[in-house]
């Protein structure tokens, strides 16, 4: 992992952030099985380097849409982690008011669109919102971030074609994470590498070890810088795994089937992200363990603050269950 | 007042809502050139750029119009036939209907599809279907039918200034019915239904085209002795329920007339309000008259014999008058 | 008999029709897997061709399933979650619904598809919702709504071997219900209600997981001395309005149970048809208890105020008989 | 254009099978125009070698299915004109009894499985049915006939991936003319080689003069035969180009716009897929004149018993719109 040409401050920061969305997930997976967090969740343990290495490269006013696997994509645009946890929790304090959880939050003010339960339906919308840029002039790039399942999604292909053909600030992200639920890629794709697809619209399309946060952070400053000078969109994919099930809780589901392999899963944790970056920030002495070990305690008290402030929270009234229909 | 046709008044209030604000846009496949003459025009006014073709990917630019809408600008898309409308539902009703209730009251989706729906001879049964009784069940979502100029270019105003996803579903037979229409900023409230003839005996509730349709029954009613008042609710959500109640409490008969197929129709919707909150006011049988349990055939006679006209609206007011 | 549960009802019912019929096959998103457990171990019996894990591609999947069908297979196509019918309605409503109708009678679509709907705790607006009213006004799909495991596999066995396009809607709520279930060949008809408690006083038509909520209704307003009939009427379409009409013939009063939302759902349609059909027999007006008009909302205090429980219905029964 | 190799009953058949083509649709213009013909009506003049160079490898128990622009693939097929002309006419003498009308006919019986109305819509049916023939072990094939506004559709993207990864049976006809209705392809495509979409699936693209109806014949062959050997899907681009309006009428919707040019039009005239083949014939002495000739007044009798079967063929009665909805 090369970290050269990359200011120590930008580094340390996807550091923080790459641990933050780690312990995060890890927290609400107990929170999960504790019964304190209801419906869905679903962990990107071991692909904190996308969203992290993506985001870093994004301007607080750029935008993006997520999926159903997002709160790596929330935390690393700049998402809270108080009204995060207590949506999850499914409280008024919440990001939307507990209306959404897990699959929904959203935050307009950074530009987070939306996470989203319907897979590749945020491709459109985010071709949508760099749409608004092109036309009112502004100079933002918006970020659709999507699942290798999402890219045999017909929206991933009418989005892709339209944003190329109008050359449009948005950049499309794939995370190959190798599995759409528990069908293999080999299985559901023709192709497997994704990035090819770009050629089928005319449009960059860069593969990237999406375990390496700045590798993809490369990247995306570049499909940025594109999008910005109006030169129109990218196709971005990093290949990466997920560590844990497709969804917690799924061994109940699998009633004991298994999907992938140990040992490929087993390889895949030797190539840790945030273990890397780690790593080669001491190498290089940007970073001191001890300088790591106290961001990382500062992140667990952040983290504990916000469990806090969840469960200390209202639970909504039923009575909001009916506002927030129409304007 | 100046006398236009019902695509004039698409078109002039596309136009004014263009000039009157920069962030409306309109976008659909070939509305530079607008096949049915709604669009026509705009692009030499307002630019490719606001004015712009879309590729035949219709989830692609329905999602657009989500994601533009959430960031801050007011599209106009369209959708050139209701029935292809099916191709982008999950746009529509799983994310523009309900981003905003998801996200907490936080998107603002100031976001309008316009279509042309309805049996408009022969145009067989993927282009004729009417399609709103389907966005009937999602919450999240206006609907507008118009049944003339002057309201089509009213409503389409509002809608468009609506800080919501409304949908404008534009009968394709109305293309060139005429009528007054006021000059100026003329708006018509959504949620505010319209009684286009007064009566006594029985009240008809009709829906777009079928409002000339229950005029024409209502004339040949008359001439029999039977007053009929022709109610068009103009919108289908929200749904003016106050004034059908008072119709049908002044009068004690109803009839639905909607060309959609009787079974899920806006008629059964309609009838269901009707049974619950003005059963008191009932001296008969809610009688819906609306298009056959199948698709809308090619064959004119066929399709005359599956969609709803007078002769069966007054049959129907007969039944219950008689 | 047997006692199993729902989920089993569904396996047992998809692998006594794929072994009965070498043209029946499953497709659709991780079914080698099952996620709920209907598919469960249909894999290792059958094979890899006729159980098929599809890519994430709604439309092509679905679309798939109407080619197969037109090609003389007898498809069952799972759609994981009702609310991503919405990614393939053009296939349903335009393909499958329309084809044997416009190739004047030519198509036989021996096809079903499968989903899971409704509100099942926390999962929230986008896998929550319920989906059938969308497809009520679309002719030429049958609607089946099974509220019981002896049902499920019946209706589920029905659908598989009916020559036309079934939607097959499974509440999540239901997976773990037990019941007895008939052994062998256990077939319930499209089309035929079944009373699931005999009454006097009002009717109680209730959909799907509606029909243990009207059952415990019933119990409790039993005990205040009202006596409450529960019909299911298992298919929305077609609807077995006969029945309906003679129980309401027979008490004068009708409450219809509906998860959908109020506007534009499966009890907006029945209210219509008796308020016409059955107007005569009517002592009061028709309650429709059905979920608000808001998305399902993700906390749980916030989804029980919108889905309808027992109490609602019982409240609504004291209305009526008060 | 090159005919050697392919037997002359192939090649005077392709040449009957495309003038067919272009007088069925010349004289439902102009039934249109008296107002014998209602609805909407697409005509494919000048398209003609797509429909016949594809089906004409294909056997009879293969299947097909096409689009709005499809009296050409029917045809090609092996469509009768009589109930073809008939169903047109909306008489129940026709196809479908007068139910469908152009853009819905259908022939079960010689592997028609429909035209469509709504674009795209007809490749995943194509894909199904060669999952059938996959299923049934016969060695069917099928084919999707769509246009290059089609390929814009998420149904082409999903269809083709599905296939692809399944390996079926399979061929993507991309009839590119250059327009979806009056938008050209370069403001609605990214790239203006269909073919090139191949990749994207890992499927071979291939692209052709769809004016050469031998060259159209030859890669469908090939296509045919990989997917026969069960080697799965081909995408195959057809390059041509539509003499008439998008519709039959159009003149009146565009309100004397205009969308193309009449040199470019002009030039694809000089192309005629028909003539061009003739003269083939004609230099090679596979076929006189005379011969042809003959050929074509065959046609003409063909095609006036067609209307006159149409014209005294009963209206649909309006008691039969309530049938065939269910099985
Ligand atoms: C339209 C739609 N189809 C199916 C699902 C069910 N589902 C949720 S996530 C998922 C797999 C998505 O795979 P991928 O896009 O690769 O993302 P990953 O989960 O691997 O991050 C599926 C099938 C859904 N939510 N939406
Ligand atoms: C889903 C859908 N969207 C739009 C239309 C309207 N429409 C009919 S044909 C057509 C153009 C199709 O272009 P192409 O696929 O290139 O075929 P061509 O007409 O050129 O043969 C359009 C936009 C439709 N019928 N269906
Ligand atoms: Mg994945
Ligand atoms: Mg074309």
């Amino acid at each position: 992992m090369k970290i050269d040409g990359l200011p120590r401050e930008l580094l340390v920061g996807m550091y923080r952030t790459m641990r933050t969305i780690r312990r995060f997930e890890e927290r609400i997976k107990e929170l999960f099985f504790m019964g304190e967090i209801p419906g869905f969740v679903h962990a990107s343990i071991g692909e904190e380097a996308v969203p992290t290495g993506v985001c870093s490269a994004l301007d607080p006013s750029d935008r993006i849409t997520s999926n159903h696997r997002g709160h790596g994509h929330l935390i690393a645009k700049g998402g809270k982690l108080r009204p995060m946890m207590a949506e999850l929790f499914g409280r008024r304090t919440g990001y939307c008011k507990g209306k959404g959880g897990s699959m929904h939050v959203v935050d307009l003010s950074i530009g987070i669109l939306g996470a989203n339960g319907i897979v590749g339906a945020g491709i459109p919308i985010a071709t949508g919102s760099a749409l608004a840029s092109q036309l009112t002039g502004k100079k933002e790039v918006s970020v659709a971030f999507f699942g290798d399942g999402a890219a045999n999604e017909g929206t991933f292909h009418e989005s892709a074609n339209l944003a190329a053909v109008w050359k449009l600030p948005v950049i499309f992200v794939c995370e190959n994470n190798a599995y759409a639920e528990w069908t293999p890629i080999s299985e559901a794709s023709a192709v497997s590498d994704i990035a090819i697809r770009g050629q089928a619209y005319g449009m960059p399309g860069i593969a990237v070890d999406g375990n390496d946060v700045c590798a993809v952070y490369r990247a995306a400053r570049e499909a940025v810088a594109r999008a910005r000078a109006g030169s129109g969109p990218t196709l971005l994919e990093c290949k990466t795994y997920r560590w844990e099930g497709h969804v917690v809780g799924e061994e109940a589901m699998l009633a004991g089937k298994e999907y992938r392999s140990a040992e490929d899963l087993a390889q895949w944790k030797l190539r840790c992200p945030i273990e890397r970056l780690a790593t080669a920030l001491k190498e290089a002495g940007a970073a001191t363990a001890e300088e790591l070990a106290e961001i990382d305690s500062r992140i667990e008290k952040e983290l504990e603050d916000a469990v806090t402030y969840a469960k200390q929270s209202e639970q909504a009234d039923p009575s909001e269950a009916f506002t927030d229909l129409f304007a | 007042m100046p006398t236009i046709n019902f695509i004039q008044a698409i078109n002039e209030a596309l136009r004014e809502e263009m000039r009157r604000d920069p962030g409306v846009f309109v976008m659909g496949e070939d509305v530079e050139f607008g096949a049915f003459g709604a669009t026509r025009g705009l692009v030499e006014e307002f630019g490719k750029a606001r004015v712009r073709n879309t590729p035949l990917s219709e989830a692609g630019f329905a999602g657009a119009g989500v994601g533009a809408a959430m960031a801050g600008l007011r599209p106009v898309v369209e959708i050139e036939f209701a029935s292809f409308l099916y191709c982008c539902m999950d746009q529509i009703c799983n994310q523009a209907a309900k981003l905003r209730y998801m996200s907490g009251g936080q998107a603002r989706l100031a976001l309008t599809y316009r279509c042309v729906f309805g049996a408009m001879g022969s145009a067989a049964a993927q282009h004729s279907e009417t399609v709103y009784p389907q966005f009937l069940s999602v919450p999240g979502l206006k609907i507008v039918v118009p049944s003339g100029p002057a309201d089509m270019k009213g409503l389409l105003k509002s809608a468009i200034r609506d800080d919501n996803p409304v949908l404008v579903f534009e009968h394709g037979r109305l293309g060139w019915t005429q009528e007054e229409v006021p000059e100026g900023d003329h708006l018509v409230p959504l949620g505010q239904a319209s009684i286009k003839r007064e009566g006594r005996d029985l009240t008809i509730v009709a829906i777009g085209l079928m409002v000339q349709k229950a005029l024409e029954a209502a004339e040949t009613l008359a001439a029999e002795g039977i007053s009929a008042e022709v109610l068009d609710p103009r919108t289908l959500v929200p749904l003016d329920k106050r004034s059908i109640l008072e119709s049908v409490a002044k009068t004690g008969r109803l009839i639905i007339a909607d060309e959609a197929h009787v079974t899920g129709s806006a008629a059964s919707e309609i009838a269901a309000v009707v049974a619950d909150e003005g059963f008191d006011y009932l001296d008969a049988p809610i009688k819906r008259v609306a298009s056959a349990d199948v698709p809308i055939p090619f064959a004119p006679a066929l399709e005359a014999a599956v969609i709803p006209g007078a002769d069966r609206i007054a049959n129907a007011a007969r039944e219950l008058c008689g």
